[in-house]
C-alpha cells in the first residue's frame, strides 16, 4: 500500500476537560475510517497518531514536540483550551509544523500554521446578542470566566450592545475552577437586567446554572459555549437552564438531513457516547477538509496547502452546512444556529443565519497571505498597521 | 434598599461561605487534623459521595436516604482504603502524600472509564423564598445548618464519647494505646472511614446543586486544605472559628471586589493568621487555656 | 589550596549517598554516557531529555528544603513561575543580543530568591513550621496563579511584554550564547542539551558538597531536633532562611529553563497540580538524598510520560497504582531502597564468602 | 563573682505560677544543684534561663550582661550549654554525627575527629557510634546527650537530672566527669533527684518548691533541713 | 507453699529490625511476685518489657502467661488478659488530659473511669487529682511518671510491667510510689516485674531479681544478696 498520510491528534481525554474533547477523538476517527474506506487522500491511507494530553498544558508541549520530531505526522489536530494551543503553538511554529485547532475560542490567533476551524465571538455574538436584546430588552449583565477567552468575549459583547444601543447592567468575571455562585447571583438580582450573558467554562462553572434556578433567578440567559460545548441542558435537571439561548455552529438536536446523517454515524460507531457537540463536529469536518486541501495541492506540505488555502474556496457541505476556509485569517465561516432551551431542556431553533465569516481578523489586519506574524490579536491589542 | 434586606444578604452570604468551607473541611479535619493523613485525594471521597447520592437518587431513592448513601458509601471506600494502604502508612505521614495523590489518580480516571465523563443532576430541593428585592435558595440554608451540625456532632464525638477520647490517645502514642488495651488497628479504620464518610456527606450534601464530574473534588480541595491548616491541631476548637474567620474575608471580599478578591483575600487571610499565631487557631485556644 | 581540597573531601560523606572509587567510577561512566548519547540518538529524544531535566532542578531544590531541611515547601512553583515570566519580561523587553538572555537568567533567578528571601524571613522569622509553612507557601503559589491567570488584558503589560493571562506568555527568545559569526540559539536541542546537563552537572556537586559540609550537618540536624540544634547555638532561622533562599533559587532555574526550552509560561505552572508534583517526584526517589532525587524524578517522568504514550485511558489509573505500591514496597523511596536494598544484598554476599 | 543572677523571675502559665519571684546567683567556677518536689519549676528554671520560654517579669544576668532579651542562639554563644530532662538527640543521624554537630563550630578537619574519639570512648558509645541514636536505649541516650552538652566548652553547664535511668555505678562516673569538668574551669548548675549524686558533686544546693527558693545551703544543711525532709526528701534521707 | 507461675519466656528472642537484642531470654515469675531485673544500661532490659507487653514481637521463644501462649498476640489482647506496662520515658498523651489519659487506662474495663479505682489511685499519687483537667503534655517530668503508673492501676492488672518508674521521681514519692506497690501487692496479689537501677527501691520492693546482661540473664539472686552492697556492685559495673 501507499505510505499513510500521519495525522496526529493531541486531545484531552482525561482530566478536567475530558467531558467536552473525548468527542472530539472520537469524531477524528470516524471520518478517518470513512476517508480510508473510501480509499484514502490520494490513495494514501490516513493514519491517526492519537496522544492523551491530559488537560495539561505540558502534555501538549511534549506531544506536541513528539508527533512533529519523531513521528513526523503531516499535520495535527490539537487542543481544546486556548491557554493548551498557546502553549503548543511556539513549538509548532518552531518546527514548521501544521496544525488544525478545532474548537470554539476567543478568536484573533493570526498564524500561518494553523487552521482554525472552531467558530470566533464575531461569528457568535454579532448573532446572538443583537437577537437577545431586540427580544428581551436592552440591559445585559455578562457573567464570564476570568481569563483570555472570557474576558476577551466579552469585550465583544460589551462592543455589541453598545453598538445597537444597550447597556452593560454589570460584568463579573469568575475565575476558572470556582463552583459557589451565591454572591453572584445576588448581585445579578441587583443589576436587574434583561438578560444574562453566561460565559461560564470547565464543568466547575456550569454548576452555575443549577443555583440560579434554585434560588429562583428566573432571567433569560445567552452563551456561546455553554450547552455547545458541555451539553449542560442534558446534565443538569430541568428547568435550571430555561430560557438559554446559544449560538452555536453544530449540536446534536439540528434537524437537517446532513446533521441527522453525521448524529446517526457518530452514534452507530459510538453508542455511548454522551453528546455529539459543536467541537466534534468541528474536528469531524476539518479532516474532510484537510483531505480536500491535500488533494488539490497534491502535496501534504504546508506551503503548498496554503497556496490552495489562498485561492479562498477552500469549502465543504459540513453537517451544519456549507463551510469556507478565509485565507487572510485561515479561520472557518460557519452556519450559526440559536438554540434555545425550553423549560423542559428540550432544544429548538429560532433562528439561524448562513454562512457567518470570521471578518475580525482580516479586517484587522491580519493577511497571512502576505504575512506570517504568528501571533494572537484580541480588539483592544489588535496587529499593528503597516 | 433597606438595612433588614442588607442585613439580611450579608449574612446568607457568610453561611453559604461558611457552609462551603466547614463541610469541605471536616472530613479532612478528622484525617488530616487527627491522624496526620495528608489526604490527597479528599476532593474523591467527596466525588464519590455526590456520585452514589446522585445515583441512588437516579435509581429512585429521595434525596435524605441518597445523602446517607454517598456517605455511607465514601465512608465503606475509607475503610478499605485505609485497610489496603494508609494503615501501612501512619509511621511516616508524609508518605501519604504520594500514596493520596496515587488513589485520586485512580478514582478520578477510574471513574471517568466506569462512569463515563460526567453524570446527570438531580435537581435541587426545597425551591427559593424572598427577602426584599432578592431571592434565595432554601437549599442553601439547609446547607449552613447541616454545616452548623456536623461541626457539633464531631465535637461531641471526639471529646465526650469513649471513642473519641481512645482515637485522639491512638493518634498521639499508638504503641502506648496498644499496651493499655485499644485495639488501634479497629480505631484507625474507624477514624478514618468517619473522614471518608464526611467527606461523602459534602459530597452528597453538594450533589445536587453542582456539576457532577470525575474531577469535580478539585473544587473543594484548596478551601478543605486551607481551612483544616489554620484551624491548626486540634480539630474541633480549630475548623470552626477557621470557617468562620475564612467565611467573613472570603464573602466580605466577594461581595466587595467579585470572586477574584475572594479567593485571593482567603489566600492571604490565611498568611496572616498562620503568621499571627503560628500554631494555627487551636494552638492559640489551647495555650490560653492552660 | 588547602581549603579547595577540602572542598573535594566534601564531595562525599555522611549525608549523600555514594562513596569510593567505585561510585565515582560509576558516575564517570553515567556522565560519558550522557554526554556521548546525543551523538547516537534524535533530536526528539534529546530535546525531551533536557525537558526531563528541566525539573530536577525544581526536584533539587525541594530535596533540599524539605529532604534535608525538614520543611515542606508546597509553594517552589512559585519560584518557578516567578523566574519564569521573569525571563520572559527582560528578554522581550531587551532581547537577546549580547548574551542578554543569560544576564536575564540570572537576573530572574535573582527575582526568585529575593522574594524567597522575603517570605522566607516572614516565615522563619516569625516561627511558622511544619504544616504552616507548607500552606503558607501554597497559599502563595495558588496567589500567583489567581492573579496571574487574570491578566489577559492589554492593560497588563510590562514593557513590550503582555502577561496575557491564562493563555500564557510565549514568544521569549531562547538561550542566546553570541558567537563570532553570528549568536547560536539554544532550541531544545543538542546544544541546550549539553549546556542543561552542565548545570545539572555543577548543581549536583555543588549541593553535594553543600550537605556534606557543616552547613548541611546543621540543616540536618534542624531537620530532625530544632530546639536540640538551637540549643547547640546555631540561630537555625538563618540556617533555614539561607536553604530556602538557595532552593528557590533552583526552583527558578528550573523555571527559566522551562520557559526556554518551551518558549512558553503560564500561570498554570503555579496551579495546585504543578505544586504537588514535584512533592511526588522527591518522595517516589527518596527525597533525603540528592541522588535518588534525581533519579527518581527522571524515572518518574519519564515513567509517566511513557504510560501516557502507551497506556491509552488507563495510563492515569496506572501512575496511580505505581504510586501506591512504590510507596507502600519502597518506604524510603524507589531508588534510596533499592539502594539499601543492593548494598544490604552485597554485605551479605561478602559475609558468605568470607 | 556572680556568673548568672536570676533576679525576681516570674513565670506563669495561665493561672498556674510556675516560678515566682526567683532569685539566684550563681558564683563562677561552682557546681550548684538545685533539687525540688516534681513539678517545683527546676526545668522551667531552665528554659528560662535559656530563652525556651520568656519570663513575666524579671531579669537574667550571665557574665554581667542582661540576657534577657537574647534568643536561645546567642545565649549558648555567651558560654551556655544544656543537657534537658527528655533527651534530645538527633534522632535519625548517627551517633557519630550527633557529636560532630555539636563540635564542628568549634573544631576542623583532624581535630574534631579526634575529639570524636576521644568523646566516644568516654562516653562508652564506641561500638555505638554507626546507630542511628534513635535506636539508643534510654541511658545511652542520656549519655550521648550529655556529650553534645560538654563539645560546646561552655562556661555554664545545665545538666537537667543527668543520671536519671543510670545505675549507681553510672551515676558515680558522671559525678566524676563533672567534677572533672568543674576543675578544669567550667560552673554547672544540676538538676538532680539522685541524692548519692547531689552529695558527690554539689558545693551549693538549691531547694526550689512552688516556683519559690525554698532553702539553700551546703548538702549537709539541706539534708538536716526538716522542711525539706517533709516536702522532699521524705524518711530515708532525713 | 509455692504460688503457681503467671508468666514464664523460654529462649525469647526479639530485637529490632531483624536484629535480636534477647538472646534466648528466659525468666519465670510467680503470683503476686515483685522481681526486680537489673543490668547496665543498654542490655536489653526495657526490650524484655516491650516484648512481654507486645511491642517488640517475638523472633522465637515462647511468652507464656497464665498458661496460654501469648507471644503471637497483638499488645492490646495482652493488656486485655491483665497486663499493665509503665514504660520508660512515660509516653503519656500529651494532648489529653490527666483525667482523659486515666479514661484511656479504664477502657478496658469497659465504660467510664470507675470511682473506686479513681480513688485509689488519686489517693496513692493527690497530684493526679489536684491536676485532672490539664494537658498531660505540660505536667513535670515526675508528675507524668505518676500520671503512667496511675493510668494502669486504674485497670486493675494482674501482672504490672514497670519500667525504671523512679526515674525523675523525687525521693519522698519513689518510697511512697514503692510503699504504694508494694501494698498493693499485699492487697490485691498483683506480681509485678520492675525494672530498676534505683537501689534503694529495688530494697524496698522486689522480692528477687534477675541480673540481666547483652540480652541474658546471668544471675538470679535471693532476697538476701539485694541488701549486700557489693555484690549488687559487680552485677551493675560497668
Ligand atoms: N507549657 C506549660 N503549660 C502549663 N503548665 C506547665 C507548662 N510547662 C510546665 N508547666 C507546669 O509547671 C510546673 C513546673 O514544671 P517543671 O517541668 O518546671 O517542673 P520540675 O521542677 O522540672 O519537675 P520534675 O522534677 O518533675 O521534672 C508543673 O506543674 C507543670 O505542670
Ligand atoms: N528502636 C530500636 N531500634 C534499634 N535498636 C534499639 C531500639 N531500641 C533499643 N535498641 C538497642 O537495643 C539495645 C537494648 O536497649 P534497651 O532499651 O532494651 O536497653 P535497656 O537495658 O533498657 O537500657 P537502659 O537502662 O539504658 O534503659 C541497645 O543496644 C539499644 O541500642
Ligand atoms: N477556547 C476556550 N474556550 O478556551
Ligand atoms: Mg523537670
Ligand atoms: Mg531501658
Amino acid at each position: 500500500a501507499e505510505n499513510p498520510i500521519k495525522l496526529g491528534v493531541l486531545e484531552d481525554q482525561s482530566g478536567d476537560f475530558a467531558a467536552a474533547t473525548i468527542g472530539k477523538v472520537h469524531a477524528i476517527q470516524l471520518a478517518a475510517e470513512e476517508i480510508n474506506k473510501s480509499g484514502g487522500i490520494m490513495g494514501r491511507p490516513l493514519e491517526l497518531v492519537t496522544y492523551d494530553t491530559q488537560s495539561d498544558n505540558t502534555r501538549y508541549q511534549e506531544f506536541m514536540r513528539r508527533v512533529l520530531q519523531r513521528d513526523k505526522v503531516d499535520v495535527v489536530f490539537a487542543g481544546f483550551s486556548s491557554a493548551s494551543r498557546e502553549a503548543y503553538r511556539p513549538i509548532v511554529d518552531q518546527f514548521n509544523g501544521f496544525a488544525f485547532y478545532n474548537n470554539q475560542y476567543e478568536g484573533g490567533v493570526c498564524d500561518g500554521h494553523m487552521v482554525v476551524t472552531g467558530a470566533v465571538p464575531e461569528q457568535q455574538f454579532s448573532t446572538l446578542i443583537p437577537y437577545m436584546m431586540q427580544t428581551y430588552g436592552k440591559k445585559v449583565y455578562t457573567l464570564a470566566a476570568d481569563y483570555n477567552f472570557g474576558q476577551i468575549s466579552a469585550e465583544w459583547v460589551r462592543k455589541i450592545v453598545k453598538e445597537n444601543g444597550g447597556e452593560m447592567a454589570g460584568e463579573e468575571f469568575i475565575p476558572l475552577g470556582v463552583s459557589q455562585f451565591s454572591q453572584s447571583i445576588q448581585n445579578i438580582q441587583k443589576a436587574k437586567p434583561d438578560f444574562v450573558v453566561t460565559l461560564l467554562v470547565g464543568t466547575a462553572q456550569a454548576s452555575y446554572y443549577e443555583q440560579a434556578a434554585s434560588a429562583n433567578v428566573n432571567l433569560p440567559m445567552a452563551s456561546s459555549v455553554n450547552v455547545g460545548q458541555g451539553y449542560e441542558h442534558k446534565r443538569f435537571k430541568p428547568p435550571s437552564l430555561k430560557d438559554m439561548y446559544v449560538t452555536t455552529n453544530y449540536i446534536e438536536e439540528i434537524d437537517t438531513p446532513k446533521s441527522k446523517e453525521f448524529y446517526a454515524k457518530f452514534k452507530a460507531k459510538f453508542p455511548s457516547e454522551p453528546y455529539v457537540n459543536q467541537e466534534a463536529e468541528n474536528s469531524y469536518l476539518a479532516v474532510y477538509l484537510y483531505k480536500q486541501m491535500v488533494e488539490r495541492a497534491k502535496s501534504t506540505n504546508r506551503d503548498e496547502i496554503r497556496k490552495v488555502i489562498a485561492m479562498g474556496d477552500v469549502c465543504m457541505d459540513a453537517p451544519e452546512g456549507k463551510v469556507c476556509i478565509d485565507p487572510k485569517s485561515q479561520h472557518m465561516s460557519h452556519t450559526i444556529y440559536l438554540a434555545k432551551v425550553g423549560a423542559d431542556h428540550s432544544i429548538s431553533f429560532p433562528k439561524i443565519w448562513e454562512d457567518i465569516k470570521p471578518y475580525w481578523l482580516g479586517e484587522a489586519g491580519c493577511d497571512l497571505t502576505k504575512k506570517d506574524p504568528m501571533a494572537q490579536y484580541t480588539p483592544s491589542n489588535p496587529p499593528p498597521k503597516p | 434598599m433597606d438595612i433588614a434586606t442588607l442585613v439580611f444578604s450579608a449574612l446568607y452570604q457568610f453561611g453559604d461561605a461558611f457552609a462551603f468551607l466547614v463541610l469541605s473541611a471536616c472530613g479532612l479535619a478528622v484525617i488530616f487534623g487527627m491522624m496526620g493523613v495528608i489526604n490527597l485525594a479528599h476532593g474523591e471521597f467527596i466525588m464519590c459521595g455526590a456520585y452514589v447520592t446522585a445515583a441512588t437518587v437516579h435509581a429512585g431513592l429521595p434525596l435524605p436516604l441518597g445523602i446517607l448513601c454517598g456517605t455511607l458509601a465514601s465512608a465503606c471506600v475509607g475503610v478499605l482504603v485505609e485497610l489496603l494502604v494508609i494503615r501501612h502508612l501512619y509511621e511516616r505521614p508524609l508518605d501519604t502524600i504520594v500514596a493520596t495523590w496515587g488513589l485520586s489518580l485512580i478514582a478520578t480516571q477510574g471513574t471517568l472509564i466506569m462512569v463515563g465523563s460526567t453524570m446527570a443532576g438531580v435537581g435541587t430541593p426545597f425551591g427559593s423564598f424572598q427577602v426584599g428585592a432578592y431571592s434565595y435558595s432554601i437549599y442553601r440554608i439547609v446547607l449552613f445548618v447541616a454545616a452548623l451540625a456536623v461541626l457539633g456532632a464531631l465535637y461531641a464525638l471526639f471529646n465526650w464519647t469513649r471513642f473519641g477520647v481512645l482515637a485522639r490517645a491512638t493518634i498521639q502514642v499508638p504503641h502506648m494505646a496498644a499496651a493499655l488495651g485499644v485495639d488501634t488497628r479497629l480505631i484507625y479504620s474507624l477514624t478514618f472511614a468517619c473522614g471518608a464518610g464526611l467527606a461523602g456527606l459534602a459530597g452528597g450534601l453538594y450533589a445536587p446543586t453542582m456539576t457532577l464530574v470525575p474531577t469535580m473534588g478539585a473544587t473543594f480541595i484548596m478551601e478543605a486544605f486551607v481551612t483544616v491548616v489554620i484551624g491548626g491541631a486540634d480539630v474541633f476548637l480549630g475548623t470552626a472559628p477557621a470557617g468562620g474567620i475564612l467565611a467573613i474575608v472570603k464573602s466580605g471580599m466577594t461581595s466587595w471586589q467579585g470572586q477574584l478578591f475572594g479567593q485571593i483575600g482567603l489566600l492571604i487571610a490565611v498568611i496572616i493568621v498562620v503568621r499571627v499565631l503560628p500554631k494555627g487557631i487551636s494552638g492559640f485556644v489551647l495555650r490560653e487555656r492552660t | 589550596m588547602t581549603g579547595f581540597l577540602g572542598l573535594f573531601r566534601r564531595l562525599e560523606g555522611p549525608q549523600t549517598l555514594g562513596r569510593g572509587p567505585a561510585f565515582w567510577a560509576l558516575f564517570a561512566l553515567v556522565l560519558a554516557g550522557a554526554l556521548a548519547y546525543p551523538l547516537f540518538s534524535d533530536g526528539y529524544t534529546v530535546g525531551n531529555t533536557v525537558y526531563f531535566f528541566v525539573w530536577v532542578f525544581i526536584a533539587l531544590s525541594l530535596s533540599l528544603i524539605w529532604g534535608y531541611g525538614g520543611s515542606l515547601s508546597f509553594g517552589q512553583t512559585a519560584f518557578f513561575g516567578i523566574a519564569g515570566y521573569g525571563y520572559g519580561i527582560l528578554t522581550i523587553n531587551f532581547g537577546a543580543s549580547y548574551g542578554f538572555t543569560w544576564i536575564a537568567l540570572l537576573l530572574a533567578i535573582g527575582m526568585a530568591a529575593l522574594v524567597a528571601a522575603l517570605l522566607g524571613y516572614f516565615m522563619f522569622f516569625g516561627r511558622i513550621g511544619g504544616v504552616f509553612l507548607g500552606i503558607v507557601t501554597l497559599a502563595v503559589t495558588l496567589m500567583l496563579e489567581r492573579f496571574m491567570a487574570q491578566t489577559a488584558g492589554p492593560e497588563w503589560r510590562i514593557g513590550a511584554a503582555r502577561l496575557n493571562g491564562f493563555n500564557g506568555m510565549s514568544a521569549m527568545p531562547p538561550l542566546t550564547i553570541p558567537w563570532f559569526g553570528g549568536p547560536i540559539v539554544l532550541f531544545a536541542d543538542v546544544g541546550l542539551y549539553y549546556v542543561v546537563l552542565a548545570m545539572l552537572v555543577l548543581v549536583y556537586l555543588a549541593l553535594r558538597i553543600l550537605m556534606n559540609s557543616s552547613f548541611g550537618n546543621v540543616i540536618v540536624a534542624i531537620r530532625e531536633n530544632p530546639e536540640r540544634a538551637e540549643m547547640l547555638g546555631y540561630d537555625i532561622r538563618k540556617y533555614q532562611l539561607i536553604t530556602f533562599v538557595i532552593g528557590a533559587a533552583l526552583a527558578g532555574l528550573s523555571g527559566v529553563l522551562y520557559t526556554v526550552w518551551g518558549q512558553y509560561i503560564t500561570p498554570s505552572s503555579m496551579g495546585m497540580t504543578a505544586a504537588s508534583l514535584p512533592l511526588i517526584w522527591v518522595a517516589v526517589g527518596g527525597r533525603s538524598d540528592l541522588t535518588a532525587t534525581i533519579i527518581g524524578t527522571l524515572v518518574v517522568l519519564s515513567g509517566f510520560q511513557a504510560l501516557t504514550i502507551y497506556g491509552s485511558q488507563y495510563a492515569l489509573v496506572f501512575m496511580g497504582v505505581l504510586l501506591v505500591l512504590t510507596v507502600l514496597i519502597a518506604p524510603n523511596g524507589l531508588v534510596l531502597g533499592l539502594i539499601t536494598w543492593v548494598t544490604k544484598r552485597v554485605a551479605r554476599r561478602k559475609q558468605e564468602t568470607a | 563573682m556572680a556568673l548568672l543572677q536570676l533576679r525576681d523571675l516570674n513565670k506563669h502559665f495561665g493561672g498556674l505560677h510556675v516560678t515566682n519571684s526567683v532569685n539566684l546567683v550563681l558564683e563562677q567556677g561552682e557546681i550548684h544543684c538545685l533539687i525540688g518536689p516534681n513539678g517545683a519549676g527546676k526545668s522551667t528554671l531552665f528554659r528560662l534561663i535559656l530563652g525556651e520560654h520568656h519570663p513575666g517579669s524579671g531579669q537574667i544576668w550571665f557574665a554581667d550582661e542582661d540576657i534577657t532579651a537574647l534568643k536561645s542562639f546567642a545565649r549558648i554563644r555567651r558560654g551556655l550549654s544544656v543537657k534537658f530532662q527528655v533527651p534530645g538527640v538527633f534522632k535519625s543521624l548517627s551517633v557519630r554525627q550527633n557529636l560532630e554537630i555539636a563540635l564542628q563550630s568549634r573544631l576542623h578537619g583532624a581535630a574534631l575527629d579526634k575529639e570524636i574519639e576521644g568523646l566516644l570512648a568516654f562516653l562508652n558509645l564506641e561500638a555505638e557510634q554507626a546507630q542511628l541514636a534513635g535506636n539508643l536505649s534510654h541511658g545511652q541516650k542520656q549519655w550521648l546527650e550529655i556529650g553534645m552538652a560538654i563539645s560546646l566548652k561552655p562556661r555554664l553547664l545545665l545538666l537537667d537530672e543527668p543520671t536519671a535511668g543510670m545505675s549507681p555505678e553510672e551515676t558515680h562516673l558522671t559525678g566524676e566527669m563533672v567534677r572533672r569538668l568543674n576543675a578544669a574551669g567550667m560552673t554547672v548548675l544540676a538538676i538532680e533527684h539522685d541524692m548519692a549524686f547531689v552529695r558527690q558533686v554539689a558545693q551549693r544546693v538549691t531547694v526550689l518548691h512552688l516556683g519559690q527558693v525554698f532553702a539553700q545551703g551546703s548538702i549537709d544543711e539541706i539534708v538536716a533541713d526538716e522542711r525539706v525532709a517533709a516536702i522532699y526528701l521524705g524518711q530515708a534521707h532525713a | 507453699m509455692r504460688k503457681e507461675v503467671i508468666l514464664t519466656t523460654l529462649g525469647l528472642r526479639a530485637g529490632y529490625g531483624g536484629k535480636p537484642v534477647l538472646q534466648g531470654l528466659e525468666i519465670e515469675v510467680r503470683e503476686s511476685e515483685i522481681v526486680a531485673v537489673i543490668g547496665r544500661n543498654g542490655v536489653g532490659k526495657s526490650t524484655l518489657m516491650k516484648s512481654l507487653i507486645g511491642l517488640v514481637p517475638a523472633m522465637s521463644g515462647s511468652i507464656v502467661y497464665r498458661g496460654e501462649a501469648v507471644e503471637q498476640l497483638p499488645a492490646h489482647k495482652r493488656a486485655r488478659l491483665g497486663m499493665g506496662y509503665v514504660p520508660q520515658g512515660r509516653d503519656v498523651f500529651p494532648r489529653l488530659t490527666v483525667g482523659e489519659n486515666m479514661a484511656v487506662g479504664a477502657a478496658i474495663k469497659g465504660g467510664g473511669i470507675p470511682e473506686e479505682g479513681r480513688r485509689r489511685v488519686v489517693d496513692a499519687f493527690p497530684i493526679l487529682q489536684e491536676r485532672w483537667s490539664q494537658r498531660a503534655g505540660t505536667m513535670s517530668g515526675g508528675q507524668q511518671q505518676q500520671l503512667a503508673i496511675g493510668r494502669v492501676l486504674i485497670a486493675d492488672p494482674h501482672l504490672i510491667l514497670l519500667d525504671e518508674p523512679s526515674e525523675g521521681i523525687q525521693p519522698n514519692i519513689v518510697q511512697d510510689i514503692a510503699r504504694n506497690m508494694v501494698e498493693l501487692n499485699r492487697k490485691t496479689g498483683v506480681t509485678i516485674i520492675l525494672v530498676e537501677q534505683n537501689l534503694d527501691m529495688i530494697r524496698a520492693m522486689a522480692q528477687r531479681a534477675y541480673v540481666m546482661d547483652k540480652g541474658r540473664i546471668t544471675a538470679s539472686l535471693a532476697r538476701e544478696a539485694l541488701d549486700d552492697a557489693a555484690e549488687m556492685r559487680r552485677h551493675l559495673a560497668v
